[in-house]
């Protein structure tokens, strides 16, 4: 490995040292995609990630050279990397940073040709448009505009394009000055390099809303399966002795058996029957 | 509404609610029964389902409940 | 049921409620009368508000149409 | 209720709910048993279909006054 | 449940919710009783506030008319 | 609760819940597994449909209360 | 769910839910552990405040009927 990097120019050989000295320090290396993310928001997303994640962009050829010398497992990363990767170092598991990069994602404007991630709706009411050429600009995007009270309005929400569509380019240039950020933009994890397993990017998406549900489903279950099943346990004891009396309640109101702890529910029964059926009878 | 009950009582107890019959009812809890009223009450039950009459009164608070959840 | 019907008649006729009040009702309907629920159910009654319990029966259907309206 | 109670007691256990039964069991927790409030029980529950009336939700008008005042 | 109802029954009497207790009403009851059950039972009994259980049961029918409504 | 999540655990593995296998996974937790409870639970769970009982709804009467109050 | 069933399990016991703990109760339950799906478990786990989660679940059944009601 020396042999074959002697002959590269001192800055690379210091940035693959550089590389090299971060996997040592980190727990963590990854790959994310940087692939149309404006400068200005690496920036924003650099300042978010501080103090969590560093964020190193390179070169792929001498990410390569640095895989090939750490050795290892870790040289399967190499099979990830695509023109727009950067690195990223962490010693939080791949997991977490994953849904730390989902929370760093950003909105921006869509460009011409970019596929729309959800529908695209403009909503109906006033823009800050002076009349002029702008309507006529919106209306040929397919946007409903008209001058109302001298001002450029929207006359209906509408859903300028579907999930999945392209966004033509008239399009595009009029979202942009209605201020439409239909995009996210943020930092994809593309591979990540833990504890001597390379993750990928499919096992470390975990949607967060749905997997609290199952905690409270689970939850939700256990407590079903002990008052169904009458197992008392400390968290259900209680539950159960009212899920009994409330039994007893329904019994002795539907079944009339005079009791006297219940007889205000017994008449009150009787009584809703009798208007029931005035009702009927008027 | 204890022309009603008498109504109910019959119903429950398997009878036709007719008109001796409620007249009967009433009498034996000292009511002086007005005669034209149980006609009344006859005529207006007749082709009346009174189960499913009964019934709907036990779905009401049903409806309260779920009607006052979501406020 | 009909035991219960028999003490709201005697009830709202502003009669007492006793023992043979309530099977002299039954039997007036051509109920075979058991001794021991009537007993058990003038013993059950002794204490109980039966007007305050009949009021809150009334509440349910009230409110039922209240929150139905703007549902 | 207790008299309630030991009737779902042989109920859930699978034993014929008779005046023998309920009498034991209420005796063997100590409480002293009113016979004519077996009976009466043992009537009241004669033809109903309990494993039904237990998961019917019981009208208490109580209760839903209480969540209606709020709506 | 049967373990339950006679929990509650004890309570109702009076009595301590201990195994014995419970044991004796089970066996009553002509239930085959196992010892575990009633060792479980009365543990998670211990510190439970019956009476306020109990009291909470007056209020559940509404909730679950609420649950049962859309259904 | 820790009981009733072994027991779900296992049937979700398609494991019988047996008394030795919910003794191993309650110990694999670092719990100290009470024998009695143990036994209790799976003899509460015999005959018991898992997969019904984990999926009908048993209502919390606690939650009604607090259910009720911003409504 | 045999991951969040296990991770329940160890919470209700009062016991840290970490990656080995996880495996262990797992493995005893006879399930052939997905290594990547403990870590993601645990990943997940973090933040998430179980206690709270848990007492939705208490307050569901109400909430469900909530939602459902004015559809």
């Amino acid at each position: 490995m020396p042999l074959y990097t002697a002959h590269l120019p001192k800055w690379k050989k210091d940035e693959i040292s550089e590389i090299k000295r971060l996997s040592e320090e980190y727990k963590l290396m990854g790959l994310v995609d940087m692939y149309g993310i404006p400068a200005r928001q690496v920036q924003d997303i650099r300042r978010n990630l501080k103090g969590k994640a560093e964020l190193r962009m390179t070169r792929n050829t001498l990410i390569e050279h640095a895989l090939g010398e750490i050795g290892g497992e870790i040289k399967d990363l190499g099979g990830k990397l695509d023109g727009h990767s950067a690195l990223i170092f962490t010693n939080e598991n791949p997991f977490k940073l994953y849904s730390m990069l989902e929370k760093t994602k950003t909105k921006m404007a869509a460009r011409p040709g970019e596929l729309a991630p959800t529908d695209i709706v403009v909503e109906k009411g006033p823009t800050s448009f002076k009349p002029g050429p702008i309507v006529g600009e919106l209306q040929q995007a397919g946007i409903p505009a008209a001058i109302e009270a001298g001002k450029v309005t929207i006359r209906e929400t509408k859903t300028v394009v579907k999930e999945g569509q392209e966004i033509s380019k008239k399009l595009a240039d009029a979202l942009a000055k209605l201020d439409v950020k239909p995009m996210d933009v943020g930092l994809l994890l593309q591979a990540a390099f833990f504890e001597g397993t390379v993750y990928e990017s499919d096992v470390l998406a975990i949607d967060e809303v749905a997997f609290y549900n199952n905690i409270i489903t689970a939850a939700k279950q256990a407590f079903n399966l002990s008052l169904n099943a009458a197992i008392p346990t400390k968290d259900t004891a209680s539950d159960l002795l009212t899920k009994a009396v409330r039994e007893a309640r329904n019994v002795v109101v539907e079944a009339a058996v005079v009791s006297s702890d219940v007889m205000d529910a017994i008449i009150g029964k009787a009584q809703s029957q009798a208007m029931a059926l005035q009702s009927v009878v008027e | 509404m204890e022309y009603i009950y008498a109504a109910l009582l019959l119903h429950k107890a398997g009878k036709e609610v007719n008109e001796s019959a409620v007249q009967a009812v009433l009498s034996a809890a000292g009511i002086a029964v007005n005669e034209s009223r149980v006609k009344a009450l006859v005529a207006a039950l007749d082709g009346v389902d009174i189960e499913d009459a009964i019934s709907k009164a036990a779905v009401a608070p049903v409806a309260v409940a779920a009607a006052a959840a979501p406020a």
